[in-house]
């Protein structure tokens, strides 16, 4: 197994509980915090070794966490969700992102000034994107054919290239990739769409674990989700500090990050968070969630929303996020 | 010249290939014996069975019927032949030395009670100083000379030597014939030696075998009665022409 | 042909064992799909028609062609001048070497940005790929010539494009053919991987979109026809090889694939 | 006595070090024009990129590049050395491993002709397989890490190994064999003292090939199954469009190649000494 | 038995190889006449330069210095000379008579006034019948009676051989040699022939010269008055026996 190089394992005391800690993909700016946590020692103060993993992105880590090759995971909700219903044994435990970070990009002078007018475009997404899983259920809530459109699969480094290139009229990306997208088409041209402002009301990045984890190893979800989401909300406060922490463990161009970082704060910066807490499930959303998957991605649910999740693991006090 | 008793005895001795497209009479049926110390050499058409021969003799092809027996025993070729080959077959990757003591190792006896011997060899062909040099170091007949020591270093009653010089040329191959007739009389060895060259043949033996085209049987068994040591003068001597023409007379090429 | 039959019998005991130890170790399907499943997602009428099989065996097979042909012939020829010219030979051979030894998937956004998607691209990823084995096997045939062959026709007066049309090109076609079969092979990943770069269609792309639905029958399905189609390409070069090369002495039997 | 030998024979034993040491200096000179000519390539580069005012995230200079592998930048600490060490560290495990591996697997092949005959075309089946495309599989089965990254690396170069070494050891000179076998050599013998060392060029040009595709598999591992490296260095930084270090990283990887090449190479030329003496042009 | 024009003139001819290591003198000073229709042979140790000579005058190699002409004027290869080279040479890719038409292809003649002469040539090398085979389909002795037919095509005045039969055995050759004397008396060419055969260059030649090992000089011209035609008794014969003594004792072979 991989440990990070100054991972705090290195002196640890006796009884530290072994934690494989799945991510969804190779480092971007929203993993400071597990770093955070891991410089800072709070993982450690709760009994954990957290073993962070690089990803492949949503449908790996969910079959990583239904193997237990790993034990929490980060993946996108509509995911677990799907597999659920093939007979994963998964369950999301906290939330990561309030608000969809689904994004949708375009030369402005491609004539595109409402989602809409995307039908008859040329769409670049990686095929094991999670955009190009939740397409169906965007494009019906906006009204439009999911097959009204052209979809090239592209390597997932070839996104900004792909639009720069103008080889796509669309890239579709996370909203948190904007300030890449800026670096190769100037920011007065860059045209985007959030999806989560045209009704696209889904849960996105949450924590998931194994059915029988939950079971077994209820106080380490606990412990986990408490160092976590403290990290989370150390990270939303200084995070200037949290990048240079994050580039201490990887290569990480921390100009680049940081505007990363900022954008992806943006999606913290809601009402429900601010009251309830970093991290808080809510279940109208959830069951929301779970409906859109089975209308619009031709799921058969064979189980009630409320399987889908267990918050019962969240921190209390909740990190409350006053912006 | 003969002593009494052959070292080997070779009786109606057949081959018969089986080949895909039917079976293919090498050996019709050879009868000779060979005696201690003796040097005889066998001509033939190409593709006759020579080749054949020494190779059932040296028990890598099974023979089809016939014997091969010594004192009227079966013969037991493991120890007591070497062979060479038309090429050198050098181990390129070994130096001269551990070339020569091969066969020490493969038969698995004490390799150090021989290299003594395999640098005595060596110096008999000719060539010590070079036992530490790769075989790519030396020229053709310098290693065919290193695969006459080799087949030498088991100390073997019998040396089979298929056109051991076939590959040399014609002055190189001269100098190694005066070679082999000091090697032989020195060693005391027998020898088979199987040759294309009609003066060859004639130059180096006490009796030369002419086999036929295949299916071969002996054509004759010609007595070499010339004097020994065998100089060049013995060579061009009008008795070894006389010798020769016979031979040609025996293979139809006059 | 008795070995053919032999290594077909060998292909369906793997198969059967496969599908055995599927059944039997209870393997999920998302990790080994069993043979039969995979099969199914090929020949059962409906889900072929779902996968539009003949649409992306087409994309990749056309890709795989025309890459075959342009690295045959730019191959050869950049080969033909190496050989040709000592100058041209130390200009370009360290070139090729150096863009050799590159993980091509690493340039995959500048691929992007470059050239686009679609037939041309991976056309031309696929050379790049496959490229290299050719110059290296032409240029080395046509450097492999006995110089008394050459003496032969020099002492005649012969022209060097003599000595190249007469002797050393047809002398280097065993050399060119080990090279193209080589080649054929990369031609097939190299095709992959400019699907995988960037793609809307041939059996890459399926396998890439199958990945994403985690849907590991159709995705071993992919691998299955794509290793197919490198086996069957082969062995078309192998017996163009045994035509061309009638002159050779027939020593090989069934061949090494 | 050796009256015979002067004329034609006659040789003196060379020095073999000195025909190494030969072979070094050929060597070198033979590479720097290849050298010249890669910096060439390179002035060439920077040329186009200032006269034709490439953007970098289209193509950084090479000096924009190497700027980045020289000095420390303010903006990212991208810790070549660990980096570059634990490539090099994946680079040799994997190819040392492949060449290990794929030399048993060979001779065991070479061995048993039913094993050959059953287990080869299985292998060129996973040759003619793009190892990307199951390198996701090949993740899920064996999670993340040096070791999957090493396999990665394994089944990208593994075939050229065992197909050179297969050839190797059945293109023996059947007399070579004969010349044994009289002697009654068993099987092992023949295996240990004809077969493999005849089978040595053979391994060594599979190796040669096997060295440049085993920093490509390393690499790849890297991309997919990897926190660290120079693969990871590129993965990291495709995701943010930073390009300088991406190519400051490939040169490294081609200089990684250019150099296992020399050291397999030279390895080559010290164990097998005799053939320092073939005909030099 | 010369005419009185000689066909070439070679004098004082030298040649020195620039190598790595230094100079090499390769050729010493080589003098001696060609007359037309004569069967000159050339004898001398591995290496001393016999290969170099006839390189030269086919134009293969520069010469250091030193002439060769033909009535006082520069000798002009190029149509001039047939070679037939140790190996057979045949092109793998062409059927026989292809082969023995290559030269017309190099020397840009009309290939189809050619055609009938190669067949012709064929049946002179005794191989009419075998003009749409490929050569691999013939054995050695074949394939070197193709490359004599390839030699004389364009009708060259002076044949040049380079030990063309080494690398056949040894009943096969002799074989060669009374075929190729045939071919010299029916085609009526001159025959420059390099050979480590002393037999061999006795028995097929007018004159014999004799070359030192290296730097090379003559040591002798010897001319060979044996009648023609020759025969396997010629061969056999005393006076057969006096010449070569007296080249293996030019070559110190004694
Ligand atoms: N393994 C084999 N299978 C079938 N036929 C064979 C085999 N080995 C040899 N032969 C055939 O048997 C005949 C005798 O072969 P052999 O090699 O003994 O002849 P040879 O007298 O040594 O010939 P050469 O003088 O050319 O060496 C030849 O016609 C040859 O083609
Ligand atoms: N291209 C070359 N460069 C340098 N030296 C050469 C070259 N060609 C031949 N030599 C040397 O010149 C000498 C004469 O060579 P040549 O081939 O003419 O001899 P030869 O009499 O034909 O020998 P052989 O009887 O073995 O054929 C040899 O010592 C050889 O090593
Ligand atoms: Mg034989
Ligand atoms: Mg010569």
């Amino acid at each position: 197994k991989e440990a990070s190089p100054k991972a705090p394992t290195k002196e640890a005391p006796k009884a530290l509980e072994k934690v494989d800690f799945q991510l969804n993909w190779k480092i971007t700016g929203d993993h400071a915090p597990y770093y955070v946590a891991l410089e800072k020692g709070w993982y450690k103060e709760e009994g954990l070794d957290v073993n962070v993993i690089l990803g492949q992105g949503s449908g790996y880590t969910v079959q990583v966490i239904d193997t237990k090759k790993a034990d929490i995971g980060i993946s996108d909700a509509p995911v677990p969700i799907t597999n659920r219903a093939k007979g994963a044994k998964v369950k999301i435990i906290g939330i990561i992102f309030d608000k969809h970070p689904n994004c949708m990009y375009f030369w402005k002078s491609s004539g595109i000034t409402k989602p809409q007018d995307i039908v008859g475009k040329t769409v670049a997404v990686p095929a094991t994107d999670g955009h190009k899983v939740m397409w169906p259920a965007f494009a019906k809530q906006i009204g439009v054919d999911p097959s009204s459109v052209k979809f090239v699969n592209i390597e997932p480094a070839a996104k900004v290239s792909a639009l720069a290139s103008k080889n796509a009229d669309v890239v579709f990306e996370l909203y948190t990739g904007k300030p890449f997208m800026e670096k190769a088409i100037p920011p007065d041209q860059l045209g985007y769409f959030v999806w989560s402002d045209y009704g696209f009301n889904a849960y996105a990045h949450s924590y998931i674990t194994h059915d029988d984890t939950i079971k077994t190893r209820p106080e380490m979800l606990r412990k986990f989700l408490k160092a976590t989401y403290r990290a989370w909300d150390y990270t939303l406060k200084n995070p200037a500090e949290a990048i240079d922490i994050l580039g201490k463990y990887h290569p990480i161009n921390k100009e680049d990050y940081l505007a990363n970082l900022k954008v992806v704060m943006d999606f913290f910066k809601t009402d429900r968070y601010k009251n309830n807490g970093i991290g808080y499930i809510d279940p109208a959303r959830m069951r929301e969630t779970v409906e859109l998957v089975a209308r619009y991605m031709n799921v058969q649910m064979n189980f009630p929303p409320e399987d889908v999740y267990d918050a019962s693991f969240l921190p209390s006090p909740p990190f409350k996020y006053n912006w | 010249m003969h002593g009494n008793t052959p070292l080997l005895s070779i009786r109606e001795l057949k081959k018969v290939y089986k080949t895909r497209e039917g079976e293919l009479e090498a050996l019709g049926s050879v009868t000779f014996d060979i005696y201690p110390q003796e040097f005889v050499s066998i001509v033939g058409p190409s593709g006759c069975g020579k080749t054949t021969l020494l190779k059932i003799i040296a028990g890598l092809l099974p023979k089809t019927s016939g014997e091969i027996f010594v004192d009227k025993k079966q013969f037991d070729p493991s120890r007591e032949v070497g062979f060479v080959f038309q090429k050198p077959l050098l181990l390129p990757w070994r130096k001269v030395i551990d070339n020569v003591l091969l066969p020490i190792e493969i038969l698995k006896l004490d390799k150090r009670n021989y290299i003594e011997k395999a640098r005595a060899l060596l110096e008999l062909v000719g060539l010590s100083g070079f036992e530490n040099n790769y075989p790519n170091e030396l020229s053709g007949g310098m290693q065919q000379r290193v695969s006459i020591a080799r087949a030498l270093i088991h100390d073997p009653k019998l040396i089979l030597m298929d056109e051991p010089f076939g590959a040399l040329d014609a002055l190189t191959r001269e100098r190694m014939n005066l070679e082999l007739l000091r090697i032989w009389s020195e060693s005391q060895k027998t020898i088979l030696f199987v040759t294309h060259g009609i003066q060859e043949a004639i130059f180096l033996s006490d009796r030369v075998i002419i086999l036929s085209a295949r299916p071969s049987r002996m054509i004759k068994a010609l007595d070499i009665e010339l004097p020994r040591p065998r100089t060049m003068e013995v060579r061009s001597s009008a008795e070894f022409g006389v010798y020769s023409l016979e031979v040609y007379r025996c293979l139809e090429l006059t | 042909m008795k070995l053919l039959l032999r290594r077909v019998g060998y292909f369906f005991l793997f198969l059967l064992f496969w599908q055995v130890a599927v059944m039997v170790l209870g393997i999920k399907e998302f990790i080994i799909p069993s043979p039969l499943k995979t099969l199914s997602h090929i020949f059962q009428p409906t889900l072929a028609a779902k996968y539009q099989w003949p649409l992306h065996i087409q994309a990749t097979l056309m890709e795989i062609l025309l890459s075959f042909l342009i690295t045959a012939i730019s191959g050869n020829l950049v080969a033909l001048l190496i050989s040709w010219s000592r100058a041209l030979k130390t200009l370009i051979t360290p070139i090729i070497v150096f863009f050799n030894s590159l993980p091509k998937i690493a340039l995959a956004p500048l691929f992007l940005l470059w050239f686009g998607y679609g037939l041309l691209p991976n056309t031309l990823i696929a050379v790049l790929v496959a490229f290299f084995p050719i110059v290296i096997n032409t240029s080395t045939g046509l450097e492999q010539v006995d110089e008394d062959l050459l003496n032969l026709v020099r002492y005649l007066g012969a022209t060097k494009g003599q000595i190249y049309v007469k002797i050393k090109i047809p002398n280097a076609l065993p050399y060119i053919f080990s090279g193209f079969k080589i080649s054929a092979t990369m031609c097939v990943v190299g095709s992959i991987v400019g699907e995988f770069i960037a793609s809307d269609k041939g059996l890459g792309y399926l396998l890439k979109d199958a990945q994403a639905f985690i849907d590991t029958p159709t995705m071993f399905a992919c691998l299955l026809l794509i290793s197919l189609l490198g086996i069957l390409f082969f062995g078309a070069l192998s017996l163009l090889e045994a035509r061309v090369l009638y002159w050779m002495p027939q020593t090989t039997g069934g061949g090494k694939g | 006595m050796n009256h015979v030998l002067k004329s034609t024979d006659s040789l003196t034993p060379p020095s073999r070090l000195n025909a190494l040491i030969r072979w070094v200096t050929r060597s070198i000179q033979k590479n720097l024009n290849s050298i010249f000519v890669v910096l060439g390539f390179f002035l060439l580069w920077e040329a186009a990129v200032w006269v034709f005012r490439i953007p970098p995230f289209i193509l950084p200079a090479p000096s924009t590049a190497l700027s980045h592998l020289l000095f420390p930048r303010a903006e990212a600490n991208y810790r070549w050395s660990y980096h570059i060490s634990s490539t090099v560290l994946a680079i040799s495990l994997s190819f040392v491993a492949t060449s290990t591996v794929g030399i048993l697997i060979a001779i065991a092949l070479a061995w048993s002709k039913r094993l050959k005959e059953i287990i080869l075309p299985a292998f060129v089946f996973i040759n003619s397989l793009p190892i990307i495309a199951i390198a996701p599989i090949i993740l899920l089965w064996m999670g993340y890490g040096v070791f999957t990254n090493m396999v990665i690396a394994f089944l990208v170069g593994f075939f050229p190994v065992v197909i050179n070494t297969i050839t190797g050891l059945e293109a023996v000179d059947e007399d070579l064999l004969d010349l044994v076998r009289y002697l009654h050599a068993s099987k092992l013998q023949v295996f240990l003292k004809i077969r493999i060392p005849n089978a040595l060029p053979y391994i060594f040009s599979g190796l040669k090939i096997c060295s440049t595709m085993s920093i490509v598999g390393a690499i790849v591992g890297e991309f997919i199954a990897s926190d660290r490296g120079l693969g990871y260095i590129i993965i990291n930084a495709q995701y943010s469009m930073n390009t300088p270090p991406i190519f400051s990283s490939l040169i490294l990887i081609s200089l990684a190649g250019a150099l296992l090449f020399t050291l397999v190479s030279l390895l080559e030329r010290i164990l097998m000494p005799w053939t320092a003496f073939e005909a030099e042009p």
